[in-house]
């Protein structure tokens, strides 16, 4: 492995966007990737590029653009494939981000195999996206949604889950392999390995994992895996959806359309082959085009000295953090159970103003509930501010972070 | 307008301090709601008698914006009749504190009180069913806001 | 109005991809655009642009770079309301095309109120993705789907519309404003008024309608209205869907997950404002911007120059085409009722080895059922070859397809 | 390779006149497909005696090449046992018509008739259902023929 040093002094030239000026005049600092990331040349360049000399609609024509257009569109599958270890690409499905994937997963599979009094079981510290499409698929078909809950340390509370799965009602059990708010890293190997024994599937939220620690998907053993391109500096509008090809093949179609069935008459249709059957419509043929681009750039970087550079980060900014008085660090401080993620609130101070204030300072931290209002109420606070680091990031910018608390501390007189 | 210079002295204060901070025991009428993007909700009760707001209390979670923006409608609010408390407009919170050229994603947090006065006059008005034509403008008027 | 000529003339140069050679070095010759349109680099900047200097997650955050993001994403919304006349931009929901636009109404209003024996209509000459959702959504809830035939003219069979609204059972009839396979333009108006006497909803597919011609949704009177970016100088992965407030208030949410939300509890959860209700996730916020450059591109050139601008291309190529021996063209003649689209078959030849024929010298058309397996059926055909044309195409061009036709000519002994 | 090469005479002759077209009126078995790409659809009736194909033909629409490479498949196939059948592979039936190199999404106008052989097959075989360890793994075939 290369010093971490050598490998990422170089990247940040690969994002112009890090040379922006904000407000002020002040240097931008990116603390939001969370969220979303920015995206290097290489991705855009792909983008530009497939528009400039390839852009046609896939599959179906047998023109020379249409060859190249599908070309590249099917060669990011085989990317995914081989990013997250995925033996069979025809598994692979393309939705717009984590969101549309899940949803997809509570129609054409929620909507077709719960039944009465079924349970689906999702975390406290879920994403809105992870609970909400539980909901309205639960509601709609009469069963129910429970919680693992989550301890004070941040982690889940893997009692609950024995718990109920010796209802003997379970059919799905759903969490995110890394929190969006705590940065916890689930103990996913644990969960699957419970549920497996209970005949129960298991669904990934892999959005906040996927971009910042290699992930083994058949290793993991899952039977749905879902990830959003924007957060892995690909770009916005693209997603990935797993399905084991066992279970896929029990699931509905969910949006008809062109390219999903494989022959329409008046009143009936029959279905196309998998992943197309879920492919419904036009694709979103070039940010898919652009998303390998983004695999191609973190394969490069390798996903273990990503991972090393950010727990450097992460453990450096803890300690700077540590140091201020009233500063709050929610979830754990083992650092080999956190992703590069950290919430904190200051004093009295509401986050929506502490990053109003930074803001000034060109810093651009997230405050909110990051939709996990279900976590916020967990933790008793309305919301929390969130930095969160990426490949770019470094101590100098953690440094501006710390420093620009001291402006919070003296206008709300701390 | 951004940054630090919207925090002035009395925006913090009232943050801390807040005015008719609180619940209204035997109400005439309540309302919740909240922010979609910050998660911050507020709650408002009010006193009625004789068409008036004879008293009127918030309760609930949101940044220095956001309190001090209740603090000042619930005081400009209280003892006005419910003809003159739903002309109330934004300039007029918003220009008690400062606050006129607020960015788009604060104005959310000036205005979600004003937003929930107005949803509880229409819910009163409703109520109180005589007007149902003025509470359908009410309601356009309260989701018009931002 | 200035002559055509003069405006169409720079056009090509804002097209890089025009300039491709492709096969054995020939000038491409792109006729594909009901398929999918090319992009000018006007497009493509934005879009870079975008991610060099604004990307962030929108509406949630308060620094610097989500409040520009949020704002180019928003002003799209302005721009697509002017674009068709919409009063109310809250109407508005992104989506990622026509396909998700109609599964969306499908779900969120079918599956809430098409009830059993309720009846939705289509017509014979629909693309999959105006059949397909319908079908899918009847079947579960024990409605029927109808179609309103078409005639050999090309032009829908009012009459059929009047004795199915007859039975009182309609509750939504659904129709494209222009055939992608024949190009008709459906005399919409006619239409609505008969539903619109009867209380019946009214969705139009503007898929290939609004890239071609000036469309007013406020005056059509619809109550769903959808279409696509790619096919109108767009990006892809990004499209419109339409709803009358009215009709929209009534309508349950459909994905669930971050932004389509207001506060999220364990158990239960409240939905936010129109039209965010309807935006779950974090949106394709780049291509929203390249789509809101796309629209300002159009609205300089004039819808009513560029309908000009085909109705001339048409008539000359339909009169070139006439001149072909065995030449078979689809649908009206008349030109005022039809756009850009021709479909044709030659003599016994397959469309699938007139089009590879054809691509050897350079030129892009589509053949194949083109997603209207119904209306192939109707028109009794397997395939048919299809040319289709956009701004940037000229006579020259025109004739370079009718030239390659003595080649196929040729190979097939003709 | 693409383009008009691929048009020789001989697959010109055959999309004109395809050998082996019609239908088997008491088939031993029978399978459609099509291609959801273009709409092309081809049908097989095999009769089987004697675990042999004793007779094949096929119909439906499609190509220029996809009907040379039908009416070439059915000859191949003819007579064959339903042990040897099932080996026939995609070179078998492109070579012969030299067909190796055609591009994508050609390749499945080429190869939708050996697709729906297999199918054909393996329903036979599950019919006869001795042998479903066999089908299942003729149905993988299938599936992976592009
Ligand atoms: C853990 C987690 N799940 C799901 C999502 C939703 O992803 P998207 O907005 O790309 O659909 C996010 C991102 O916000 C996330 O952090
Ligand atoms: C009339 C019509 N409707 C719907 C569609 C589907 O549009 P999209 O593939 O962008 O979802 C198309 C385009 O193929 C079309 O031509």
């Amino acid at each position: 492995m290369q010093s971490s040093e050598s490998l990422f002094e170089n990247i940040r030239k690969d994002f112009p966007i890090l040379e922006r000026k904000v407000r002020d005049n002040k240097q931008l600092v990116y603390l939001d990737n969370a969220s979303t990331t920015q995206k290097p040349n290489q991705v855009i360049d792909a983008i530009t590029d497939y528009y400039q000399n390839h852009n046609a609609n896939i599959h179906r024509a047998v023109y020379a653009l249409a060859e190249e257009a599908t070309e590249a569109y099917e060669s990011t599958r085989d990317k995914i494939a081989n990013f997250i270890n995925i033996k069979d690409r025809r598994e692979i499905i393309f939705v717009r981000g984590t969101t549309e994937a899940i949803n997809l997963v509570s129609y054409a599979w929620g909507r077709t195999h719960l039944k009465e009094g079924d349970i689906v079981v999702t975390t406290e510290y879920e994403h809105h996206s992870n609970i909400v499409p539980w909901q309205l698929a639960t509601q709609e078909k009469h069963a129910k949604l429970e919680y693992i809950g989550m301890d004070d340390n941040g982690e889940l509370i893997l009692d609950d889950l024995d718990k109920i799965l010796a209802t003997g009602k379970v059919k799905l059990v759903t969490f995110s392999l890394m929190s969006n708010v705590l940065g916890t890293i689930t103990d996913a190997k644990k969960i699957i390995d419970k549920c497996k024994a209970a005949g129960v599937l298991t669904l990934i939220d892999g959005a906040q994992a996927v971009p910042h620690m290699k992930v083994d998907v058949e290793e993991l053993g899952c039977d749905f895996f879902a990830f959003s391109g924007h957060k892995m500096l690909g770009p916005t509008g693209i997603g990935v959806l797993w399905v084991r090809k066992s279970v896929l093949e029990t699931m509905s179609p969910f949006h008809g359309g062109g390219d999903m069935i494989r022959e329409v008459h008046k009143y009936e249709t029959t279905w196309n082959d998998l992943p197309y059957k879920f492919e419904a419509g036009t694709p979103n043929i070039a940010d898919v085009v652009g998303f390998g681009a983004a695999i191609d750039y973190l394969t490069k970087i390798g996903m273990d000295n990503i991972r090393q550079h950010e727990i450097e980060l992460t453990k450096y900014a803890i300690d700077e953090f540590s140091k201020v008085k009233g500063l709050h660090i929610y979830g754990t401080k083992d650092i080999s159970k956190r992703g590069g993620v950290i919430s904190f609130n200051f004093a009295d101070v509401h986050p929506h103003d502490v990053a109003q204030i930074i803001d000034e300072e060109g810093i651009a931290v997230r405050s909110g509930h990051h939709c996990a209002q279900v976590l916020m109420e967990r933790l008793d606070v309305a919301a929390t501010s969130r930095a969160s680091f990426y490949i770019y990031n470094t101590r100098e910018e953690v440094d501006v972070l710390i420093n620009s608390l001291n402006k919070v501390a003296k206008v709300f007189k701390l | 307008m951004s940054g630090a210079d919207i925090y002035h002295e009395m925006i913090v204060d009232y943050s801390r301090n807040p005015i008719n901070y609180g619940k209204i025991e035997n109400h005439d009428v309540t309302f919740h709601d909240s922010n979609p993007l910050c998660g911050d909700s507020i709650d408002i009760d009010m006193k009625i008698d004789d068409d008036k707001v004879t008293d009127i209390k918030f309760h609930g979670k949101g940044c220095a914006i956001c309190m001090a923006c209740s603090s000042v409608l619930t005081e400009i609010t209280k003892g006005k009749s419910i003809e003159d408390a739903r002309k109330i407009e934004k300039n007029d919170v918003l220009g008690e504190l400062g606050l006129e050229h607020l960015q788009a994603v604060r104005i959310k947090c000036a205005l979600l009180s004003l937003k929930v006065l107005k949803s509880a006059l229409y819910t009163y008005l409703g109520n109180n069913m005589d007007e149902a034509q003025d509470r359908d403008k009410l309601k356009e008027e309260a989701s018009n806001l931002y």
